[in-house]
């Protein structure tokens, strides 16, 4: 590398040595020079996870700095990714958080449509909780077969974005309210 | 998958089908890169050039939806070529472990693409019950075996001639794949048949979505199993998995048709649970011993499924679940048989006012189910509809999509806030069934919640409501039902599902334990051994040391996979019949004859090797299956023993080019808002896929700038001869149309689709991203507002990958 | 092509333009006195007086068109001579002290007079130094465009050549402008011009001599031919030189997207037709009258010629 | 120690992991972009985007190719950006990276029309030149803090590799060894000598100019700049001579002046 920097030091000298004879040359721009040293940001915190979309399971490192920042890497430990991720489990720090805002997309109250309106209505998770109850348990008594144990009335989608334990227990939910309509993207 | 992701290393052959790897699974390329460098060939073969086909040795195009001819003329390709070359297959394997020696029953016929006589049922047609006992075995219980494979009524034989009709010329007429690309492919893949070397299969939705996907699948496994390839190291057939914990959820059994643990949903008729396992074949009855193998004994290990469902219930109902109620067998909801439960017959099922109520966990049906525009309108049926996410998703909102009038529509919408992966605990299992542990890093946003709390408290109260109304209907069920999660933790879930000895109140070690005397619980037996008293929680191990004795990158001390961390299933099948492995560089396990153990990954089942164990404990090497041998043949699915090939429900083709039978006769066909195209009126070809910037429904990716900047827009990509014709320039936007629907989309015009000859006429493809839809940053069209309402005879998993549609360009 | 989203765009035409010019006027004024013997020190004076308020008008926009105009003295407190903007930057402060110091020595000879021979044998020294400062401002403005990686105008060295040539014409045209201007507020009277005018223009009287005005035309003429062949040249050069993208811009030029204005607007406006113009009346006094009339447009297409010839090498490079 | 980032590009998928990776870590925005009939976005480089892969579309032989390009500061060694800096903003790092000092800069945009690959681009908001940086923006130095440059950390495939340039070399040099002994007969190293070694070396399966666009022997910005000094002080000295010698030396025609003896 010295000769290679040598060789183009003396290019630019002749070029121009010639000519600016009252100036010698200003090598600052060839020649190496320190960074300023600035230590990274001190990290808070890091957790490990497993990227939420597709089905490679790599690891990720959720870094999140003093700023509240957050930053998601590839976990270099990992033996599957070693440290790789593609673009998508590089972006899961925005599900979260758009240019260190929360993401502005993301749902953040419990939302209620009435029947024809045309709008959402903020509601707490209480009120939820119970008038979902009561629709459920309502749907499931009028649609009951008594003969098999089950409803038909009541359906259930989804589960292949939840986690094992959720996925356990919607399916122990659902089949003790007898749901036979149980489906969800694995099917598709 | 029957491998995992860091496997693909090992093989010498990876054979990516159906599926786009490199786009859709991004990291597996670490591995295929891997290999490649160690001089594995890749072979692509894909309607379109792929990312995937990019770094292929061989790509070979072929017409969407011509899979089985495809591969059934590999099948035809190695099985002359064993006749004719035997010393480059691994004939032991082919004969000892597989059903290819085993005889069929004499009456058994084929006949003009069918295996027997059709009987119309409402949505799709079946094979009577007689023909299909004519597909079993000769001999019933203890079928014998022709070593010589010369019997013309052996499975071999019978395939034999089954596929001496799918030559390369007949291929490629109906594929339209270039005749020297198929040979190309087929040489170097049955390269993979010599002992020692390895091939894998690499699918994904391209194989599966289509009418006959199964059977595009069990085409694979029969290629596989002539190779050789099963249970070893670089081999296996995977499914490469799109959504995180799409394994998981399967496994915990979020469908229809099972109860975790893959223990057969109960019908209406099964009286008691010894009926209902016998008619599940999960039963000591449904053992098979094949006669004149090495091996004599079938260790058919669902036989012992009793002790894991008791164990279900034990975990359900707790002290309530007795012998004398049979556990609360009858508790279980029964399903109607005969009546398709499926997402496709679950939207029928809403559009005609059976469903009144649904619920919707993280999932976007309005957008990622098939027919999306009759999705859509079913909804608007329902009296209430909840929807958890993390998101606003088309189905959220279907309610105020472009075009309707919010006030028309009576469905009450409750929508909840859902944390994201990282702002809560759990696990997730990964393709390669690793259960992975992930923690919480940030606080939700806003008031969101994780799933796990939302359903615990739900139900929560669901119950206090059945408590408080004595005269509801079937609330013994719920009223018994365990349900102590008022601070639910992950943590505790997850040891429930491992399960505990009831007597003493530890965690179970492993699901060879469980009993069915209702003296133990477990969740889902599969996950037994997950979380122990003495490792405690596995998901979460993080050793990074591959302690296979070959390092051949099991790193089995890395989070648990299912079963008992078998990192590799069926590996019996990875060793001679003297336990020695059949490729020595990459043995997944071997038998130490000194200390008379196996070593390497943990085996399907610790008993010696057929030649090393006595007589009568000569265990074969397919433990799942009740011959115990692997299912070249295989009797159990609707549509036949052997995969035939039928065009898709939409084909652009007058007739089968094979045979008088056009369409899969058992094929689901949707009623609700499902009109069938034409090819006069819809000539091309189009297929949806993904790409790697977005995933799914796009929901979890359209409001992230970051990805919307890579690949902002909807689009379709079709070749530059169709481009052409309609007058459409790389850029332009264009509409493309099915009987069903329209998208707009902008024209990609590449050289990486090509026109293709089939049976001497031009076939068009186009290809659709289904990644939009209304909701969120950035929207788009969904392209299944396409996409058809039919199904896989045996799954209904819908016909997304090959339907009919026209293309024109917007001004 | 995205005009607006050039890096180098119209503030550095501009800027380019009206640099090259300061520097052409200066160069053509000190020629033209000198080699008149010292009779057009009134020309001198104007072209340093007008050239000052273009170099400023420069400077400012060059100014403008840092990103970070606050940090601009950072190019003071640096000197590297292979950066030809570096060097541009000392070229062009350099010329506008010379000038600038030059313009103090008159208003001061005028007020002292006793200093008026120590003024007068400083400004001649000074002159010098603001000619060689003139040719150099005028071929930076060149070599800096020309000192990059775009093919059409790095892989000929004709482009300083082009902006020489191009600032010397719209030097001559601007000192015929300002001269015509100059003359004609005289005739009007305004004291305040008058007053203005007084400050420096005093010991030879306030007016541009005609026939001086008559010989900056006919050496236009003269220079008018050689920027053709220049261009010519130019152009002959890029499209021999095989390099893909010159062609592309050579192209754009002649044929395409800006084929208009580089055949009507610089061509036949910016040169021929003053060219014609100005030839046809070589014999006749182009400083009153109708001609002068004539005189005025020509050099004023000649100015805004040279301002069309930097917008369409920029756009045409970058394109 | 010299060192450098090696992309081998037959082993790149373009799952663009890089692109996101450069902007997470550099913390930047995503720009509004549309599909214009390729996979390929943002259409180029800019203030806001660092790095960037190519789709390139090719039927070589009769066989269809689709290859993947990375694009992104190279790190010449001869730095083009680094010589025109009015203000010697720019440097190379001990390491041979090419960094715009931000503390420095004043954004005149002469380093943007001198690279021959046309890489920084002026941040209209900061006022300044940017560009990658490897990974050694201070303040984002992860170089320091021992880590690979993020596009590095985050490629699946090995296609990008970070490490001493010498050893790199090396690798690249077998790489197209092997290339060439597999069909590949202008498989190059691009980086190995160009502009002195570039500090981003391309292993290509094909020839730099004609399949991927790179100038085949690309040269500093100045390497002929006295020959355009020349070209205009010439000119210069011809418009001296010519028209204003010729005009004016009839100086008896003109009425003022000092009478005093001048010119020719």
């Amino acid at each position: 590398m010295e000769i290679s920097r040598r060789s183009f030091l003396k290019a630019s000298g002749a070029t121009l040595g010639g000519l600016f004879l009252f100036n010698g040359l200003d090598d600052k721009a060839i020649m190496a020079r320190s960074l300023k040293k600035v230590p990274l940001q001190q990290k808070v915190t890091e957790s490990t996870t497993i990227c939420c979309y597709c089905s490679v399971g790599c690891g990720a490192i959720v870094s999140v700095y003093e700023d509240g920042i957050v930053k998601i890497e590839g976990d270099p430990d990992h033996p599957i990714n070693e440290g790789a991720l593609c673009p998508k489990g590089l972006a899961m720090s925005q599900i979260h958080q758009l240019d260190g805002k929360p993401n502005p997309y993301r749902l953040t109250k419990p939302l209620y449509r009435a029947p024809n309106s045309t709008e959402w209505e903020e509601k707490s998770w209480d009120w939820m909780l119970d008038t979902i109850a009561s629709r459920a348990k309502a749907t499931r008594d009028s649609t009951w077969v008594a003969s098999a144990g089950r409803t038909d009335g009541l359906a259930s989608f989804g589960g292949g974005e939840l986690d094992n334990e959720e996925c356990y227990l919607l399916s122990k939910m659902n089949r003790a309210l007898g749901v036979v309509y149980l489906e969800h993207c694995a099917r598709i | 998958m029957t491998n995992h992701w860091i496997d693909l290393r090992n093989s010498d052959c990876v054979f990516i089908i159906g599926s786009n790897a490199a786009e859709n699974h991004p990291i597996s390329f670490k591995w295929i890169t891997q290999a490649k460098e160690r001089g594995a060939k890749l072979i692509s073969v894909d309607p379109r050039f792929t990312r995937t086909s990019s770094k292929a040795d061989i790509y070979a195009p072929m017409r969407s939806g011509t899979d089985i001819a495809f591969i059934g003329g590999m099948i035809n390709y190695v099985i002359n070529d064993i006749e004719q070359n035997p010393a480059n297959y691994n004939m032991e394997y082919i004969t000892q472990y597989t059903n290819a020696a085993l005889i069929i029953k004499s009456d058994f016929e084929f006949n003009n693409g069918l295996f027997g006589e059709i009987e119309q049922k409402e949505f799709n047609g079946a094979y009577t019950a007689a023909s299909k006992s004519t597909w079993g075995y000769a001999g019933g219980n203890a079928p014998t075996a022709d070593l010589t494979l010369k019997d013309p009524n052996c499975v071999f034989q019978l395939m034999k001639k089954h596929y001496s009709r799918y030559d390369a010329e007949t291929v490629s007429k109906i594929t339209g794949t270039p005749k020297e690309d198929f040979l190309r492919v087929c040489q170097a893949y049955a390269e993979t048949g010599k002992k020692g070397k390895a091939g894998t299969i690499c699918y994904a939705m391209g194989a599966t979505q289509h009418t006959y996907g199964v059977q595009n699948i069990r085409g694979y496994a029969i290629l596989q199993l002539l190779l050789a390839n099963m249970g070893v190291a670089g081999g296996g057939i995977n499914a490469l998995r799109g959504t995180s914990n799409v394994q998981g959820s399967t496994d915990m059994c979020l469908l229809e048709h099972i109860l975790p643990g893959y223990l057969n949903v109960p019908v209406e008729g099964d009286a008691d649970l010894d009926s209902y396992l016998r008619r599940s074949a999960k039963h000591p009855a449904s053992t098979v011993t094949p006669v004149g193998l090495a091996g004599d004994t079938s260790a058919n290990w669902w036989q012992n499924a009793r002790k894991y469902i008791v164990s279900l219930l034990k975990a359900w109902y707790g002290d309530a679940a007795t012998a004398e109620n049979e556990f609360g067998f009858h508790w279980l909801p029964k399903k109607k048989p005969g009546v398709n439960n499926t997402h496709i017959g679950l939207i029928e099922a809403i559009g005609t006012g059976i469903i009144k109520g649904l619920w919707v966990w993280g999932q976007n049906p309005a957008a990622g189910g098939p027919n999306a525009n009759g999705a859509r309108e079913a909804l608007a049926k329902l009296d209430w509809m909840v929807s958890v996410d993390i998101w606003e998703n088309e189905t959220a909102i279907f309610w105020k999509r472009p075009g309707v009038d919010p006030a028309s529509i009576k469905t009450e919408v409750f929508m909840l806030p859902a944390c994201c992966s990282y702002e809560k605990e759990g696990s997730i299992s990964n393709s390669g069934r690793w259960a992975q542990w992930r923690y919480k890093a940030v606080e939700p946003a806003g008031e969101a919640m994780p799933d796990l709390e939302i359903i615990a408290d739900l139900m929560a109260r669901i119950k206090k409501l059945y408590e408080a109304d004595a005269s509801a209907p079937g609330r013994e069920g719920i009223l018994n039902l365990t349900w102590d999660y008022e601070h639910v933790t992950a943590d505790q879930i997850a040891r429930e599902v491992n399960g505990y000895d009831l007597a003493t109140g530890k965690l179970m070690a492993s699901f060879a334990a469980l009993k069915d005397d209702g003296t133990t619980s477990s969740g889902n037996w599969l996950y037994c051994n997950q979380y122990t008293e003495e490792a405690g929680n596995k998901c979460a191990a993080r050793n990074p040391v591959d302690s296979h004795p070959q390092k051949i990158g099991l790193y089995s001390g890395w989070s648990w996979c299912w079963p008992v961390n078998r990192r590799i299933i069926y590996n019996r099948a990875s060793v001679d019949l003297n336990g020695n492995p059949y490729d020595v560089q990459h043995p997944v396990v071997s038998w130490d004859s000194q200390g008379a153990k196996w070593v390497g990954d943990v085996p399907d089942g610790g008993w010696a090797p057929i030649n090393v164990a006595d007589a009568g404990a000569k265990v074969l090497p397919f433990i799942m299956k009740g011959e115990g041998v692997a299912r070249i043949w295989g009797p159990g699915l609707a549509e036949g023993p052997l995969p035939e090939v039928y065009e898709p429900w939409e084909s652009p083709l007058a007739n089968n080019i094979m045979s008088g039978q056009k369409n899969n006769p058992c094929a689901f066909i949707g009623k609700w808002m499902n009109e069938q195209g034409t090819p006069d009126k819809y000539p091309y070809v189009c297929t949806t896929y993904r790409c790697t910037e977005h995933w799914q429904t796009g929901i979890m990716t359209r409001n992230l700038p970051w990805l919307n900047e890579l690949m902002p827009d909807m689009y379709a990509e079709m070749d530059e001869e169709l481009a052409e014709q309609k007058g459409i320039n790389n850029g332009d936007k264009v509409v493309v149309s099915s009987a069903r629907g329209e998208v707009n989309a902008v024209a990609v015009v590449t050289k990486r689709f090509k026109p293709l000859t089939v049976n001497g006429q031009t076939i068009h493809q186009i290809g659709l991203p289904w990644h939009w839809g209304y909701a969120g940053m950035k929207t788009g069209d969904s392209a299944n507002r396409l996409t058809p309402h039919v199904g896989d005879a045996n799954t209904t998993i819908p016909e997304y990958k090959t339907f009919l549609c026209s293309v024109r360009r917007v001004d | 092509m995205n005009i607006g989203g050039m890096e180098w765009g119209v503030t550095l035409w501009i800027d380019l333009w009206a640099a090259g010019m300061a520097g052409g006027a200066f160069l053509t004024a000190f020629l033209a006195d000198k080699f008149s013997g010292g009779r057009l020190k009134n020309l001198f004076k104007l072209a340093v007086c007008t050239g000052i308020i273009l170099a400023l008008v420069g400077v400012a926009l060059l100014l403008s068109h840092l990103g970070n105009i606050l940090w601009f003295w950072h190019m003071f407190v640096t000197v590297r001579p292979e950066s030809v903007l570096s060097l541009g930057g000392w070229i062009l402060s350099g010329w506008l002290t010379v000038a600038c110091i030059m313009l103090v020595l008159w208003i001061i000879s005028h007020y002292a007079r006793g200093l008026k021979s120590f003024a007068d044998k400083a400004t001649n020294v000074l002159s010098w130094v603001g000619f060689v400062l003139s040719i150099l401002l005028m071929t930076y403005t060149g070599v800096l465009i020309s000192a990059s990686s775009e093919p059409f105008w790095a892989i000929t060295p004709l482009l300083p050549a082009v902006f020489v040539v191009s600032a010397v014409a719209s030097g001559v045209a601007w000192l015929i402008v300002v001269s015509l201007v100059v003359n004609w507020l005289n005739t009007t009277g305004n004291r305040a011009w008058n007053w203005f005018i007084e400050q420096f223009f005093d010991d030879s009287g306030w007016q541009i001599d005609s026939v001086a005005i008559s010989k900056l035309a006919k050496s236009l003429v003269v220079v008018i031919v050689v920027e053709l062949v220049v261009l010519v040249a130019f152009i002959l050069w890029l499209s021999a030189s095989g390099s893909p993208a010159a062609t592309e811009g050579l192209r754009l030029l002649t044929g395409g997207a800006l084929s208009l204005w580089f055949w009507v607007g610089l061509i036949a406006a910016g040169l021929i037709a003053p060219l014609i113009l100005l030839a046809m009346n070589w014999k006749r006094d182009f400083s009153s009258g109708i001609l002068a009339a004539i005189t005025f447009s020509s050099a004023g297409l000649v100015v805004l010629g040279g301002l069309l010839v930097r917008a369409l090498l920029l756009i045409a490079g970058q394109a | 120690m010299s060192k450098a980032i090696l992309f081998d590009l037959t082993k790149c998928t373009a799952c663009r992991g890089c692109q996101v990776a450069c902007k997470q870590w550099n913390e930047h925005k995503a720009e509004e972009t549309s599909n214009q009939g390729s996979f390929e976005n943002p259409k180029e480089l800019s203030a806001e985007t660092w790095l960037k892969m190519r789709f390139i579309e090719t039927e070589r032989n009769g066989k269809f190719d689709w290859l993947f390009l990375r694009r992104a500061c190279l790190h010449c060694e001869e730095a083009s950006c680094a010589v025109v800096c009015p203000v010697g903003a720019i440097f190379k790092t001990e390491d041979g990276f090419v960094h715009i000092d931000q503390e420095w800069c004043i954004g005149c945009g002469t380093c943007t029309q001198a690279c021959p690959f046309h890489v920084p681009h002026i941040d209209h908001h900061a006022g300044l030149a940017m560009k990658c940086s490897a990974c050694t923006s201070v303040g984002y130095n992860r170089l320091d803090a021992g880590l690979k440059p993020a596009c590095v950390s985050t490629c699946p495939t090995g296609a990008l590799t970070f490490g001493d340039r010498d050893e790199l070399v090396s690798a690249g040099r077998a790489q197209v060894d092997k290339l060439k002994a597999n069909g590949h007969p202008n498989a190059y190293l691009y980086g190995e000598n160009e502009l002195g070694g570039l500090h981003v070396m391309y292993v290509l399966d094909d020839s730099p100019s004609a399949v991927y666009g790179l100038p085949d022997d690309p040269k500093v910005a100045t390497a002929d700049v006295v020959g355009k000094w020349l070209s205009g002080l010439v000119t210069a000295g011809v418009l001296t001579a010519l028209p204003f010698w010729l005009v004016f030396k009839r100086k008896q025609e003109l009425a003022g002046g000092s009478g005093k003896k001048g010119g020719a």
